[in-house]
């Protein structure tokens, strides 16, 4: 039964790590400036946890075999603990959390307390059941303004986000289900959501945020690789939560300002 | 509460109390712990509610401001009340500690009175749990304010009930159902308490309940711990008058 | 085990001056408030202090806590004062409702 | 009253009704919690097979449920969550045997408080009854957590009406029949423990029970106030967590309850769906240290039996689970990293969050410790405690991912986050709880388990639950978003599908090794080998009773303790274990 035991934990911590290892399953490739330090710190954090685990299920297994019953003459070491060994590995682990958790710290600030950088662009998400919708002011650099009772989600477009036509300022907003921006540059987005609460995730910029209705909260974030990736919701929002999913285009400078111009000529 | 299992006065059967003192006791002022833990999670909601509106109303005149002080002084006189009948429990004095309790109803009867009476005055008003007329921005005033004090008039209602069983046993019933009575034919139809009178009767049903299962004289010790109750309702009350009341009066 | 009346003073005085005391902290609550001597956070700091003042008080005497064996004492109010304390926290996100909200 | 010497204040009970149905004695009501668990913890089970099926054959005609919609799987989901965390992780190992064993273990003849503990049974009852009725009205679909404003406007998608309204009083109802459960286990340990047993010499599990109810007196008070507020936003319109300016556009078909129209909504301002959450889990974080918890203290009893050695570190042990339940109450902000919280308070939170992670090291390391030149003797109870140990260390090493808010960006509300909490909150506490009922069972119905079909319950369970969750970590590092009714919508995740299948093959094959465990426990109950009155030669005082023991759990005496809880092979005793309550001379420290 020992050997059994054995047997058995060593297999699952070791099949268990070797998909880990060998990143059959993986982070898809970052795309924005954030990403490496993210999964910098991923790999360091991967590293020492992976060491404990394999470390504490080893010795499981190992203890449970190399201690089984081997009737009454198997000595015992009776023992009640060891407060010097508490000491070290309480000591131990607590350096290590901590330790960890200050590393990472850093890019959790930037991101959230450094305002964006100058000339970036800003970018209005807007999550609503079951969709995401993407505002960009327009020339004039202004939002304009926006109101509840106008949102009608069936209708798509400005209509969806409420957009309110009497103001001058939304006279250049553009609106669009596709997120695009332009690659080394960073996003000023603003996040809102108009019913529940929304999440708007991106895996390959290792971006995510809740869209909470009521707040317009504001994050940034720079993509540094052009391609297509997808956005998909990662907070339950209702029955059509599975297909919430929206598409962020990065292209270069150029194919962007072609792009909104051609928005903003449809527009009038 | 139910009947302890262990009395500690059976020596050297037991480890001595880590409190130091009876479980019924024990098992009120946890009870009172993790009620204050409620109240407190209420109390946080009203503040950040209140907090996040800088436009709060503050609709509280010299009139509200003055039956919340005679409440308040009500609920504060009903505390020493019960504590000189806890008092006098300890001596024996049991003919002393069934008025000293019925003083304590009273007040605690009077606090309710009045406080229905502000209620209604305010929804007259045309405060509703969604709109109040001072304040249209900020429509969860109303609502604030109804869960705080109802829920600590709930609180109160069921004290002077405990109180009552405590006090005048089977005697009580009948007055708790005259009392509903009262409530439901004096109140207009339209008038929240007309329903919300409907607590005395749940309280008489349940009351008859336990003086069925746990027919007993209580001692000492059950005047003391109903007391703990008492006192904890106008501890809460303490809080929720500067809060709700003083934080909005109408300069 | 527990006579309750071998362990502590049981003067009826006592009670008296607490209830007189409690009224007139009250009094001076109401007064301070309708006289609107301070700016609200801080009429709201004054109340609370003597709020707690107050439920101190009540606790002290009338729940006769102060009576009680000094573990009770501590478990009890640690329990609660510190429940209730970390509910501080979300005081913060409150603050945010008002800085980030719709126009 | 000092003249009575009453030791237990109702005598035992005659008529079937008093006996079994409403019975005071605090056994009886732990086998009630026990079974009501059962029940639910099959029909949990069974919703997650439902979910596993829609997942991997969403347009599968199933008998008697037809094809799944999307909030139908919801509907599932939110039952699923709600069933397992309420009344099995809580329940089973609390309520049945907290309720069974802590009065025994600790010497006395009953609960402080025993009608109040049948109130709190019967109460945990009607909230089970009330969660039910949701199925049959419409369960609603956002979650065990129910995070507004989602669960709190009727009109915010099927099941948002009565169901949703029938679900959160179940669960308030809940809390008040926890709350009764909770100061009854303070009450009776503070004050019921048998002469010589210390704080010091309770066994661990007693200990555990213990703080768990010290963490639900004071978590289960916070969510009946988030409950009544949710009530009274979702009833009468009043706004604590319904931000202004909400339009349902897409969604008006359904009823609105409390608002009385679509405009009426629009025009509600200042409340913040922030709040629940903070509401919800400042509840919900204790909330999982009430369900691990006594997993935690039924493995060291069962490590320390079965190794035939005293607990390593008894003392470090309690104060490791005192700092688990002190430290549970300030880390609730790790759930809210990206919900648009302030994110100066994430730091206080990860780095909390972070430090729980030492008092669980600690834990682990000393099971480690007291396996280390033990005896391991392999009975079906020790499997499961070895697998507790094994899981717990799997699923807590997830968890310095997820308190980095930095790495939670990614990870958060994926996979890897459904991954991490069933290994640890529920696979891991239900390893503990099928590690009670195979250590207990002999002592609760007088008969053993079969030992072989333990094993294979065991082998197949373990090898199963890690098949299950040990990919989702992996689909989580993928970006696969959790609560997604279907894979079908974004490409990316579309090729997650094989895993996903493997997945529900594994879990087939678990759920159906549950059968295993449920024929072995009714078989063994009528036909299973007569048991001893200490059949695993253990030191609590619940091996010292009859088999199963008697109304007032010692035979009218009280035990007299004058030893700690784990003291096996103590040099110069006769036997290789000294019971709690041997007389004082045997050699013991």
């Amino acid at each position: 039964m020992g050997l059994a035991l054995l047997a058995l934990i060593w297999l699952i911590t070791f099949v268990s790590t070797y998909f880990f290892v060998a990143k059959t399953w993986w982070f898809p490739v970052g795309a924005s400036a954030s990403a490496a330090w993210i999964d910098h710190q991923f790999a360091v954090t991967f590293i020492l946890m992976g060491i404990v685990f394999v470390a504490a299920q080893g010795a499981l297994g190992l203890f449970v075999w190399q201690y089984r019953d081997r009737g009454a003459t198997q000595p015992v070491h009776y023992s009640h603990g060891n407060a010097k060994l508490e000491i070290i590995w309480t000591v131990l682990t607590a350096v290590l959390f901590i330790g960890l958790n200050l590393m990472g710290s850093r890019v959790w600030a930037t991101e959230r307390f450094d305002p964006p950088e100058v000339g970036a662009v800003p970018v209005e998400a807007t999550g609503l059941q079951f969709a995401w919708y993407f505002r960009y002011p327009g020339p004039d650099g202004k939002y304009g303004r926006t109101k509840a009772e106008l949102e009608d989600a069936s209708a798509g477009g400005e209509s969806a986000v409420g957009l309110d036509p009497s103001d001058a300022a939304s006279k250049d907003d553009i609106v669009s289900g596709t997120m695009y921006i332009p690659v080394n540059r960073e996003v000023d987005l603003a996040l809102r959501a108009q019913d529940v609460i929304h999440s708007l995730f991106i895996p390959s910029m290792r971006f995510k945020q809740d869209a909470v209705p009521g707040l317009i909260i504001h994050m940034h974030f720079k993509p540094i690789q052009t391609g297509d990736y997808e956005i998909a919701c990662a907070e339950l929002c209702g029955l059509g939560h599975y297909k919430m999913h929206g598409m962020l285009k990065v292209v270069s400078q150029e194919e962007f300002d072609k792009w909104l111009a051609s928005k903003e000529a449809e527009k009038q | 509460m139910a009947e302890a299992a262990v009395h500690h006065d059976v020596a050297g059967v037991y480890e001595p109390s880590l409190f130091g003192t009876y479980s019924k006791k024990i098992g009120m002022w946890l009870f009172l712990a993790s009620d204050s833990v409620t109240f407190g999670a209420l109390l946080f909601a009203y503040s950040y509610g209140r907090i996040s509106n800088p436009s709060w109303p503050t609709p509280f005149g010299k009139e509200s401001i003055i039956n919340a002080t005679i409440m308040t002084a009500c609920l504060l006189s009903s505390s020493l009340t019960m504590v000189l009948g806890v008092l006098a429990a300890h001596r024996g004095d049991m003919a002393k500690v069934r008025n000293w309790l019925l003083a304590t109803m009273f007040f605690g009867a009077a606090f309710i009175v009045l406080h229905a009476i502000e209620w209604s005055k305010l929804i007259h008003e045309g405060m509703t749990p969604f709109t109040n007329p001072w304040a249209p921005s900020v429509p969860q005033f109303g609502g604030t304010f109804f869960t705080l004090t109802g829920m600590h008039m709930l609180h109160v209602t069921i004290g002077v009930i405990y109180l009552g069983v405590v006090a005048l046993r089977k005697k009580f019933l009948p007055v708790l159902v005259v009392l509903w009575l009262i409530g439901w034919l004096a109140t207009p139809a339209n008038n929240v308490f007309h329903l919300g009178v409907h607590v005395l009767l749940i309280g008489a049903v349940v009351s008859a309940m336990v003086m069925f299962l746990k027919p007993k004289i209580y001692d000492s010790h059950d005047i003391e711990v109903a007391g703990l109750y008492w006192h904890f309702v106008d501890l809460v009350w303490m809080f929720i008058f500067p809060l709700v009341y003083l934080m909005s009066t109408r300069i | 085990m527990h006579n309750i009346a071998a362990i502590h003073d049981e003067s009826k005085a006592q009670y008296y001056w607490v209830w007189g005391a409690l009224l007139i902290l009250t009094g001076i609550e109401v007064v301070l408030a309708y006289e609107q001597f301070f700016t609200p956070v801080h009429m709201l700091e004054v109340l609370m202090v003597l709020s707690l003042v107050k439920a101190a008080l009540i606790i002290a005497y009338f729940m006769h806590l102060k009576f009680e064996i000094p573990l009770m004492r501590f478990m009890l109010m640690a329990a609660i004062v510190a429940c209730l304390c970390i509910m501080c926290i979300f005081f913060a996100d409150a603050v945010r409702v008002v800085k980030l909200g719709l126009p | 009253m000092a003249s009575t010497e009453i030791i237990h204040a109702h005598a035992a009970p005659q008529g079937f009704i008093r006996k079994y149905i409403f019975s005071l004695d605090h056994k009886v009501i732990g086998l009630q919690y026990y079974f009501l668990a059962l029940i639910a913890v099959f029909v949990g089970m069974g919703l997650s097979l439902l979910m596993r099926i829609h997942l991997i054959w969403p347009n599968a005609n199933l008998p008697i449920f037809g094809a799944i919609k999307p909030e139908t799987y919801l509907m599932f989901l939110t039952m699923h969550g709600t069933i397992m965390v309420f009344f099995v992780l809580t329940t089973a190992p609390q309520g049945g045997f907290g309720n069974y064993f802590l009065p025994i273990q600790i010497g006395a003849p009953d609960m402080a408080f025993p009608t109040l503990n049948m109130l709190s049974f019967w109460t945990t009852f009607v909230a089970f009854v009330v969660l039910v009725a949701a199925f049959f009205v419409g369960a609603p679909l956002h979650g065990w957590t129910g995070y507004a404003p989602l669960s709190a406007v009727p009109s915010a998608g099927p099941g948002e009406g009565l169901g949703a309204d029938l679900w959160i009083t179940s669960i308030a109802i809940f809390c008040a029949a926890s709350l009764m459960g909770a100061l009854n286990f303070i009450t009776t340990v503070l004050d019921m423990r048998a002469k010589g047993m210390t704080m010091m010499r309770m066994p661990l599990t007693c200990w555990a029970w213990f703080i768990t109810a010290i963490l639900g007196l004071l978590a289960f008070g916070v969510l009946l106030a988030a409950g009544i507020l949710l009530l009274m936003d979702r009833n009468l319109g009043t706004s604590f967590f319904v931000p202004g300016g909400l339009n349902f556009t897409g969604q008006t078909s359904f009823p609105t309850g409390g608002f009385s129209s679509s405009t009426d909504l629009i025009k509600h301002n200042g409340g913040s769906p922030l709040l629940w959450q903070h509401l919800f889990w400042f509840f919900g974080h204790p909330e999982v240290y009430i369900a691990i918890l006594p997993g935690m203290g039924v493995a060291s009893q069962l490590l320390s039996t079965f190794s035939r050695k005293p607990i390593f570190g008894y003392r470090a042990m309690v104060y490791a689970m005192l700092g688990i339940g002190i430290l549970g109450f300030v880390v609730w902000g790790h759930h809210m990293f990206m919900s648009g919280m302030s994110p100066y308070t994430a730091f206080a939170f990860s780095i909390m969050t972070m430090a729980i992670g030492v008092p669980s090291a600690i834990k682990t390391f000393n099971w480690l410790g007291t396996l280390y030149q033990g005896r391991v003797r392999f009975h079906t109870p020790m499997l499961f405690a070895i697998g507790f140990v094994s899981l717990f260390v799997s699923g807590g090493l997830s968890g310095p991912f997820l308190a980095q808010p930095v790495l939670d960006i990614p990870l958060h509300d994926t996979y890897f986050v459904v991954g991490h909490f069933h290994l640890i909150m529920g696979v891991a506490a239900i390893f503990g709880i099928f590690a009670a009922t195979y250590y207990w069972f002999p002592k609760m119905f007088g008969r053993m388990m079969s030992e072989g079909l333990g094993r294979w319950h065991f082998f197949l369970t373990l090898l199963g639950t890690y098949a299950i969750f040990m990919p989702m970590h992996y689909l989580g590092l993928a970006g696969q978003t959790r609560r997604y009714s279907e894979f079908t919508q974004v490409a990316y995740q579309t090729k997650l599908i094989p895993l996903q299948t493997f997945i529900t093959y594994a879990a087939i094959v678990t759920i159906s090794a549950q059968f295993i465990f449920l024929f072995n426990l009714f078989w063994s109950m009528a036909k299973g080998k007569k048991a001893t009155d200490n059949p695993w030669e253990a030191t609590t005082l619940e091996w010292t009773t009859a088999t199963p023991p008697p109304h007032d759990n010692f035979g009218g005496r009280t035990p007299v303790v004058s030893h700690g809880p784990y003291e096996y092979s103590v040099p110069g005793a006769a036997r290789d274990f000294v019971m709690q309550n041997d007389p004082a001379t045997t050699p013991a420290h």
